[in-house]
C-alpha cells in the first residue's frame, strides 16, 4: 500500500477512533464559537476587541488533546480556542466575553483573559508573550512538587520579538523543565509580516538554548496531536522542554474590525488557505477516506454543537451584568 | 518654569481650523519630520497601518517606510534603539502602542535615557521623544487601560506631556521632538475621536511648563489633566447652573511642572479638586494636591481633594468599568460640597 | 487596615536578641522556609555567595540549592517563572539585587502579578514576594542607588513593604511570604550594616498595613519610611535639646496605608514633615503629605513639608551624593522652623 | 616553514610592527591603568566598587584598535579597559574613578559610567546589557545619516542572560546595521559559572538570528584584531551585524573586594590562565620570537607608561572634589 495510506493506518491504529472523533468534534466546537463571536461583536453586543481563531483549531485542539486535565495551559489574545480546547464551557466563556457576571472571571477579565484553575487554564494574557514566565513558573512548581504536570504556552509567531521568550527558554532547558512552547505561526503579527519582524530562522532560536524543537503543518490535528503528544510525554518523563513552531493561518482580520486587509496581505493567499488547508475539512475527508466517519456521523456532530452553541449565547446574552459594587471585590485575595 | 530648549511664546488662539486630537499629533509629527529630517517614529504597526488607533495614517505615504518604520514587537528592542539614535544625532519618536506597555520598557526609560546626559556630566543628549497613549473605558480590560504617568514624573531626568486639546496636544509635541532631553507624551484614546478643537494654520510651538487656565472660575479650581480636562470644564458647566464659578487649570506638563500658575489659581479661589484619570495613590494626583497644598495652605479653605482612576485592576465589563473613571457629576457634587452649596 | 491575610497581633516588645537589620531578614526566610516547604528564593549569586550583601550568608547550606537558587541574570526571566510557580502552589521569593532593577521587572510584577485575581475573578492567587533593596550613598551611581518603592505603591493589587528596624523587617517578611498576594519588600542596603536592634526570640509575625510609632511626641510628626525613620529619630533627639516634642511614625507598609495611624498623630501635633529616601515628586512623600492633610486638614498649623532624595539622578562622587539625601540637620532646621522656635 | 611561522608572518606582515607595538603598549597600557585602580581601592582612595579588567586586556585593545576614532563603542562594568582602549586619558579617567570634578563625567558617573563624545565612547553602563539597545542605535543612526561609522557593544556572557540582547540583535540583523557584538566570555557571572547559568551553546544564539558569529581566543591580541577588523569593514560595507565569542578570564575577583574566590573558581584555573593564557607575556614574547622587537624595548614601552600612569593617579588624587552646588547641573540638556 502506498505510503500515504499507510501512514494514515498508522495514525488511525495509533490515536484510535474515538480520540479521532473527538479532534474533529473540538474542532468543529471552536468554528461555532468563533463564528458566534463574530456575529456577536459585529451585532455590537460584546464590548472591546474580539481576535478570532478561526483556521487554527488544529494547534489548540491538537494540544490539549494530549494534555492531562491537570496539566497547564497559557493563552493569548488570541485565545478562545485554547480555552475551549482546555475544556472551558461555552456558555460561561460566552458570558465572559459579553461582560457578564456568569462569566468565568466574572465579567473582569473579558475575551483577553479567560482563566480557569478547574481546567488548568492559568489565563489568556493581553500582552504578547507576558504568559511565557508564568507557564515556565509553573513547569518549575510541576517539577519541584513532583506533580508530573506539564504546561504549554501558546503564543504567536510574533512574540520572538520579546526578549523575555529567551530569558525563558534558557531557564526552561537549563532546569529541564516541562514547559512545551507553542508557537502558532499564522505569518501576521497584526498587519505585519512576520518575515518583516524576523530574522534569521525561527527553528533555530530555541535550538540554540538546546531545547528539542520540531516545524510542523498546524492545520493537520493529527500531526499536531502526535507531535505535541510525544513532547509532552517526553517533558513529563522530566528529559526537558520542548518548542513547536506551527504553521498556520487566521482566516479573519487580526480582530473583526479588521475587515480591509488588501493592504497587507493578498486575498489570494486568504483564498488558498480557506479553500486548501482548512483543518476541519481535511480531518473531516481523512476521517471518511479512512472509513472512520460518514458524512451522516459529521453533520450529526456539527448539529449538535450548533444547538450547545446556540443555547450557550442565549444563556450569555440574557446573562446579567455584574453589580457595579463588584468592582472593589477580587482586587486582593 | 517654561524650557529654555522651547521657550517661543504660544501664539494667540486665532484658531483657523478644527481639526481632531489625533489629527493634531499627526501634524504635529509630519510638520517636525518635514522639517527636521533627523526625525524618524517607528513602533508596530505605525507604517501602513497607521498605529492600532490609525493616527499615522498618510504618513509613510509622505515619508517613506525609511523614516516611518514598522517594527518587530520589540519595545525594549526598538525603544533602546532609539535612546543610541538619539545619542548620535537623531531625534527619534519611538511609538509605544498601549501605555500599559510603557512596563516594559522602564529601564530603557528610567535607567538609562533619563539618566545618560547626567551620568555623563551634561556630555550626551538624548532627545527622543516616547509616544504612548493612557485612558480607559474602551473595554480593553486590565492590561490596555491605563494611565501611567506617574512613573516617568517621579523620575528625574524625563520630561512628561499629558496633553488635553488638538492645540495643546500639537504645540506641545512640537516643543517635545526639538526638546534635547528625553520626553514622554501621553495621548488620551477616548481623546482620538471625541476631542475635535480649533488650531491656528500657522505653525506655533508651545513650550514645555506652561500650565493653561481652560475656564476662568472664582470659587473653585479644577486641576486636570488630559482626558480629565474635558470632564471638568463639564462639570465647571453644571456648577455655573447652581452660581459657582469653577476655575479649570491644565498643567499640559507634569514636569517641568508650572507650579506658580497652579498655586496662584487656588490662592484665588481657595478650594481645589485635582482630576487625573491615573490611579490615585502615590501618584500625580498626588503631587499636584501636595504642591498646591505645600504652595497655598494658608489660602485653602478645606483640604484639596482628588478625583481618580478607582484602585482597581480595570475591570473588562461595561458595568464595572464605567464606575471606576470620575464623572462629571461626581466632580459636581464633590465642588458643591466643599462649596456647602 | 490590617489584612486578614496576616492579621496576627504583634507580641509585646520583650525583645531577647540583638540583630542586624539584614540578619532579620536572613531570619525570617529561614523560619518561613522551615515552616512551608514551598517557599522557594531564586535571584543572581544568591546561594554560595549568599548575595552580593552577603545577607543570605549560610541559606544555601541549610536548605540546598534546591531551594536557594542562583539563576542567570535573568531578572525579568525569573521573577516571571516566580509568578507562575506563585499560581500553582509555590510561595517563591525573587531576588532583585538592587532596586534599580524593578524597571527590568515592571511588566511582570505590574501587569502580571498585579492583576491576575482580580482578571481572574479572583480564581488564582499569586503569593509572590519579591525582595528589592534601596537606598543611596553607597557610591554606587546613578543605576545602582534608587529607591524605587513608589512605583509598585501606586499599582492596585499589590502590597508594599518598608521596613526600618530589624523587628520590623522580620516580623514583616513573615507576613509577606505567608500573604497570598503579591508583595514587594524593599531593603535598605545601608541598613544591613548600620541599623541593629532587639527582636524576641519567639517566632512573630506582623501584618501588613499597621503603623508603628517609633518615639511619641506632641509637637510635631515626622512621617518616615526606611532609611528615614533612623535620621527622624536622630532630629527628634536634637529637637528634644530644644525644648521640642516630635513624634516619629512609620508606616512601614505603603500598601495597605494605615492610614488612620498617620492622621491621628498630626491631628495631635498639628505639624508634620514626611521623609522618605525615594523621589519626592509623584512620590510616596506626596501620598503619604496628601492623605494626611485630607485627613488631619483642620488641625494643621501649617503645610505638610516633604524631605526626600533630590531630584537628581543620583551622583557618583560622594562630595555630590551626599547632599542628595536628607539628613538630621535638615529635618531638624525644618522641624524648629515650623514650630517657630 | 612550519604553518605556526607562517601564520606568524603573516600577521607581522598583514598587521604591520608599528600596530603590533601598538597592540602590544595599549595592553600595557590597561594593565598598569587597572593595578593603581586596585592600589587606590585598597588604600581606600576610590569610592564605589572596582571591576577590574585584568587578564581581558587583548579584547578592548585587538577590537578597538581595528575602530576609527569617530566609531562608537558602549562598554559595561568592566570598563575601563575598553574606554582607555578607545582613547580615553588615563588623569581624567582617574580622575572620575575618585569622584573628582575633572573626571570624564564630573564625578557624576564613576567608575560604571566613564563616557566621551570625543572618542566615540557612549558610555559605560552598570545594567548587564543595558547598553545593547544604545550600540544598535547608534548603529541605526549611522546607517540612516550615512556617515560610515560602526558601533562595538561589549559585554560580558552574563549578558546572554538579559532578553533585550536578543531584541537588538533582531533589529540589528533584520535592518543590517554596522554593530558588533562583543561578548567577552570569561567563564563568570559575578560568582556563578557561565554553565550554570547558560543553556546549549553561547555561538548558536547569535547564529540563529543571522548574526554572522565567530568564537576566538580573546587572549590573542593579533586574533581579536584581525578578526574584529574582518567584520567591522564587512559591517562599514553594510553587510550587517557581526557576534564575536572572545574566550578570556579575569585575573582578580568580581570587584577589588572579592578576594576569597575559592567556593566558586578553583585557584588552580587562576593560575593557569595567568601563567599560560596572559595576553601580555604571549604577545611579548610573539614580538621578541619574531624580531619585532627586543627586551629591552618592550621594558622602555613600561617604563614610559609607568611614569605616565603614576603621573595621572597623582594628577586625580590632587584633584578637587566637586562643589556640592554642582549637583543639581546636568539634570537637563
Ligand atoms: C507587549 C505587547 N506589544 C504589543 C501588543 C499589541 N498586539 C496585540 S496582538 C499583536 C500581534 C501579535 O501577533 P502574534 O504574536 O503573531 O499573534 P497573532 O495575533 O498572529 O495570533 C500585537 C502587536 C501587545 N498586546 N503586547
Ligand atoms: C540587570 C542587572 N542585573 C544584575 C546586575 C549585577 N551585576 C553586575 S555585574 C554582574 C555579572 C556580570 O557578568 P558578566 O556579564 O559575565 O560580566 P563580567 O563581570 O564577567 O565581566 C551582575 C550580575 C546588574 N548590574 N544589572
Ligand atoms: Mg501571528
Ligand atoms: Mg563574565
Amino acid at each position: 500500500m502506498t505510503t500515504a495510506t499507510k501512514m494514515a493506518t498508522d495514525a488511525a491504529v495509533q490515536i484510535g477512533k474515538e480520540k479521532l472523533l473527538r479532534l474533529y468534534e473540538q474542532m468543529i466546537a471552536i468554528r461555532l464559537f468563533e463564528e458566534r463571536v463574530n456575529d456577536l461583536y459585529t451585532r455590537a453586543l460584546m464590548p472591546g476587541l474580539a481576535h478570532l481563531y478561526i483556521g487554527e483549531e488544529a494547534i489548540a485542539v491538537g494540544v490539549c488533546e494530549a494534555l492531562q486535565p491537570d496539566d497547564y495551559i497559557t493563552s493569548t489574545h488570541r485565545g478562545h480556542g485554547h480555552c475551549l480546547a482546555k475544556g472551558a464551557s461555552p456558555p460561561l466563556m460566552f458570558a465572559e466575553l459579553l461582560g457578564k457576571e456568569a462569566g468565568y472571571c466574572k465579567g473582569k477579565g473579558g475575551s483577553m483573559h479567560i482563566a480557569d484553575p478547574a481546567t488548568g487554564n492559568l489565563g489568556a494574557n493581553a500582552i504578547v508573550c507576558g504568559s511565557a514566565g508564568i507557564a515556565t513558573g509553573a513547569a518549575y512548581a510541576s517539577k519541584y512538587l513532583k506533580n508530573g504536570r506539564v504546561a504549554v504556552c501558546f503564543f504567536g509567531e510574533g512574540a520572538l520579538g520579546q526578549g523575555i521568550l529567551y530569558e525563558e527558554m534558557n531557564l526552561a532547558q537549563l532546569w529541564k523543565l516541562p514547559v512545551i512552547f507553542v508557537c502558532e505561526n499564522n505569518s501576521y503579527n497584526e498587519y505585519t509580516h512576520f518575515k518583516e519582524a524576523t530574522a534569521g530562522d525561527v527553528a533555530a532560536r530555541p535550538e540554540a538554548f538546546g531545547i528539542a524543537t520540531h516545524t510542523i503543518d498546524g492545520q493537520d490535528v493529527r500531526t499536531v496531536y502526535q507531535t505535541a503528544s510525544r513532547y509532552i510525554e517526553r517533558a513529563r518523563r522530566g528529559e526537558g522542554p520542548a518548542f513547536l513552531q506551527c504553521i498556520t493561518y487566521r482566516y479573519h482580520g487580526h480582530h473583526v474590525g479588521d475587515i480591509a486587509r488588501a493592504y497587507y496581505r493578498p486575498k489570494a493567499e486568504e483564498q488558498e488557505w480557506v479553500t486548501q488547508k482548512d483543518p476541519i475539512t481535511l480531518h473531516g475527508q481523512w476521517l471518511m477516506d479512512n472509513r472512520m466517519a460518514d458524512r451522516a456521523t459529521l453533520d450529526a456532530i456539527q448539529e449538535k454543537l450548533v444547538k450547545e452553541m446556540d443555547a450557550a449565547v442565549e444563556f450569555a446574552v440574557n446573562a446579567p451584568y455584574p453589580d457595579p459594587s463588584r468592582v472593589t471585590e477580587d482586587i486582593y485575595a | 518654569m517654561p524650557d529654555a530648549a522651547t521657550a517661543t511664546v504660544a501664539p494667540p488662539r486665532d484658531a483657523t481650523k478644527e481639526i481632531g486630537f489625533g489629527d493634531a499629533v499627526r501634524e504635529a509629527i509630519a510638520e517636525e519630520m518635514r522639517r527636521d529630517p533627523t526625525v524618524v517614529l517607528m513602533g508596530e504597526d505605525v507604517a501602513e497601518a497607521g498605529t492600532t488607533f490609525k493616527v499615522l495614517k498618510g504618513l509613510v505615504e509622505e515619508f517613506g517606510p525609511g523614516r516611518i518604520i514598522d517594527t518587530p514587537i520589540s519595545e525594549v528592542g526598538f525603544t533602546g534603539l532609539c535612546v543610541g539614535a538619539a545619542m548620535t544625532g537623531m531625534r527619534p519618536i519611538a511609538d509605544i502602542m498601549f501605555g500599559d506597555f510603557l512596563m516594559l520598557v522602564m529601564d530603557q526609560i528610567g535607567n538609562q535615557a533619563a539618566k545618560i546626559h547626567y551620568m555623563s556630566g551634561g556630555k550626551w543628549n538624548v532627545p527622543i521623544v516616547i509616544r504612548a497613549t493612557m485612558g480607559a473605558t474602551r473595554r480593553s480590560a486590565a492590561q490596555h487601560s491605563q494611565s501611567l504617568h506617574a512613573w516617568p514624573s517621579h523620575i528625574p531626568g524625563l520630561k512628561v506631556v499629558v496633553p488635553s486639546t488638538p492645540y495643546d496636544a500639537k504645540g506641545l509635541f512640537k516643543a517635545a521632538v526639538r526638546d534635547n532631553n528625553p520626553v514622554v507624551f501621553f495621548e488620551d484614546k477616548i481623546s482620538y475621536t471625541k476631542v475635535k478643537g480649533l488650531v491656528p494654520t500657522e505653525e506655533y510651538v508651545i513650550p514645555l511648563g506652561v500650565a493653561d487656565v481652560k475656564r476662568e472660575g472664582s470659587d473653585i479650581t479644577f486641576i486636570a489633566t488630559s482626558s480629565m480636562v474635558q470632564v471638568a470644564l463639564g462639570a465647571a458647566a453644571m456648577l455655573e447652573e447652581v452660581g459657582i464659578s469653577a476655575e479649570v487649570v491644565d498643567p499640559r506638563t507634569t514636569w517641568p511642572l508650572d507650579e506658580e500658575t497652579l498655586i496662584n489659581s487656588v490662592k484665588k479661589t481657595s478650594r481645589c479638586i485635582v482630576m487625573d484619570e491615573g490611579y490615585g495613590r502615590y501618584s500625580v494626583a498626588a503631587e499636584l494636591a501636595q504642591t498646591v497644598q505645600e504652595g497655598a495652605f494658608y489660602d485653602l479653605d478645606g483640604p484639596v481633594r482628588r478625583l481618580c482612576a478607582m484602585h482597581v485592576p480595570i475591570p473588562f465589563s461595561p458595568a464595572l468599568e464605567d464606575v471606576t473613571v470620575p464623572t462629571e457629576k461626581q466632580a459636581f457634587d464633590l465642588a458643591r460640597q466643599m462649596c456647602n452649596r
